[in-house]
């Protein structure tokens, strides 16, 4: 009776089954979350739990881990420095100082000059070159612009958390942003941590990404001062 | 001022620093080919006396005018000495100095800077063009030209060793009139 | 050859002469700043005789070392004359030198060039590393070396200007000789 051969000793699983096909394969080549991930659900679909089959899969998966790590760290290994043979580099040679007679005269500084002004005489009529400055950008203006109001942003919002909390005990952020676009809601958010952080509303939440609370400091007005006691 | 002293006993210890001091004056004054005060020969000499300096030079001076030779110590106005050719000579052997100070571009950037001084970087640019970046760095190492200030309002000037080496006057004024005269333009020089 | 004339009796007609061209000598070798052959210095001592004109240089070579001066009068080989600083003095007064002077690093180029040339130009670049380029091309300009064929196969040498400015013969043999009497080395260099 002639035994199956297991899926696992068929490609692409049989490279981790057969240790001498890696020698010739690049470790960059092995795709070993594939590898396993597939050789998994193929055991389940076959109902073929093997121990020793998966203990020899998780053995291969770490050598090619070390193999691909090796090839890495090779990478960062300072280039061999050919052994050159070790030759006399002679000292520098000292130049001996000598004055020497220039022989440039004032005659020849005054024809240098003459072929200069004509040169600045002309000047004017070139076309003067304007600098080339590149178009401005849209977001630039826009976030200085919002980085420059926000104390005036701030204030606004607030004034809309008074009027929509009105006879509540608290708002949530959700109807805050409701009908707005993300850039504004994302806004609206940093005007909150904002005026938080000046204690002039509080913020809480009851569950991790859960909606946001908002509740008035009563204590507190606008201008950031705590209120003088009545 | 002290009376020059005369060089001591050169059996001396002393006699030795001031025949090493004499000679190192002298190998400035011959290197520098140009007029050097009082405060560089004292450094060379290893001095920071400025008199001691000028006697040195003096004593150097007066070696040089006792022997037959065609080089002379010359002490200018301004207690400056250089170590030049007798003009006598001159005539005869100028005919051997074949290599120029400058060649024409550095040379043209100079004359522009000489006539319109103290003029700002930037106008020297726009007239020479970018390219003369170079010739500044060329002038200046040079010891011609003097950069004054910082980034865009950099101005340039020439120096005493340009006044010197051209035989113009250290006044800036006397210079740019000399200038004047010499080129015979009707152009007359900004003056700022 | 004649044996060198000793300078006559001052008080004659012909001292005077010998005095003058004496000086005339001097003036040449101050303001040529490089070394002159015997046909240069006949001429400027209004003589057709390069003899004389030999005597009148070895005659103030000697009246120099006799001094104590700053400055020496080297005779090179091949009966060339020069007036130079004494290598000792370098070091005080270098900065004072109006012609820009090259820094150590190309320097040691430059001595390797001489030392090993013929030379192929990457051997340079293998042995000095690859920032060389700026130092060939520097003593390029100043005439200090040459470079010959093309691309890969570039070979540096130094030139006469090289040899003239150290005093070297210009026998490229000889020139070798003369570098490791130097350098002091032992390696003696590869004759190629």
């Amino acid at each position: 009776m002639t035994m199956r051969k297991p899926f696992y000793l068929q490609p692409p699983w049989n490279v981790l089954f057969e240790l001498h096909k890696l020698e010739k394969v690049k470790p960059w080549k092995i795709n070993i979350s594939f590898l396993l991930i597939s050789f998994l659900e193929e055991m389940r679909k076959y109902g073929e739990v093997d121990f020793r089959a998966s203990g020899v899969a998780l053995d291969s998966s770490a050598f090619i881990y070390l193999m691909k790590s090796k090839l890495l760290l090779k990478l960062e290994e300072p280039p061999v420095i050919s052994k050159t043979k070790l030759e006399f580099i002679p000292p520098p040679l000292f130049l001996p100082l000598r004055y020497e007679l220039t022989s440039t005269t004032i005659e020849q500084l005054l024809v240098a000059l003459d072929s200069v002004l004509k040169g600045e005489k002309l000047l004017p009529l070139k076309p003067r070159l304007e600098p080339i400055l590149p178009p401005p950008t849209e977001i630039i203006p826009e976030i200085d612009r919002y980085l420059m109001e926000i104390e005036d942003m701030m204030e606004k919002l607030f004034q809309r958390i008074e009027l929509l909390i009105k006879g509540k005990p608290f708002l949530n952020f959700t109807s805050l942003i409701i009908k707005r676009k993300k850039l504004e809601a994302i806004r609206t958010f940093i005007l909150l941590l904002f005026l938080a952080q000046r204690q002039m509303i509080w913020l809480w939440q009851e569950e991790e990404l859960g909606e946001i609370y908002i509740s008035m400091n009563v204590e507190m007005p606008f201008d950031g001062s705590p209120a003088s006691p009545a | 001022m002290e009376v020059p002293q005369a060089p001591p006993d050169a059996s001396t210890k002393e006699a030795k620093l001031w025949q090493q001091r004499l000679a190192l004056t002298e190998a400035a004054l011959y290197v520098a080919g140009r007029p050097l005060d009082l405060k560089t020969l004292a450094s060379v000499a290893k001095t920071r006396s400025r008199n001691l300096a000028k006697q040195l030079a003096i004593a150097l001076k007066q070696e040089y005018d006792s022997r037959n030779t065609s080089l002379e110590i010359m002490q200018l106005q301004d207690s400056r000495f250089v170590l030049q050719l007798k003009p006598i000579y001159s005539q005869r052997v100028k005919r051997l100095a074949i290599r120029p100070l400058l060649t024409v571009g550095p040379l043209k950037t100079l004359s522009y800077i000489a006539y319109r001084q103290p003029v700002p970087q930037k106008q020297v640019l726009n007239v020479r063009g970018q390219h003369v970046y170079g010739h500044l760095k060329q002038l200046e190492e040079l010891g011609l030209i003097v950069r004054e200030g910082v980034g865009r309002t950099k101005t340039l000037r020439t120096t005493q060793f340009f006044a010197d080496y051209f035989g113009f006057t250290h006044d800036l004024r006397g210079m740019k009139r000399q200038l004047k005269k010499i080129f015979g333009s009707d152009q007359s020089p900004k003056e700022k």
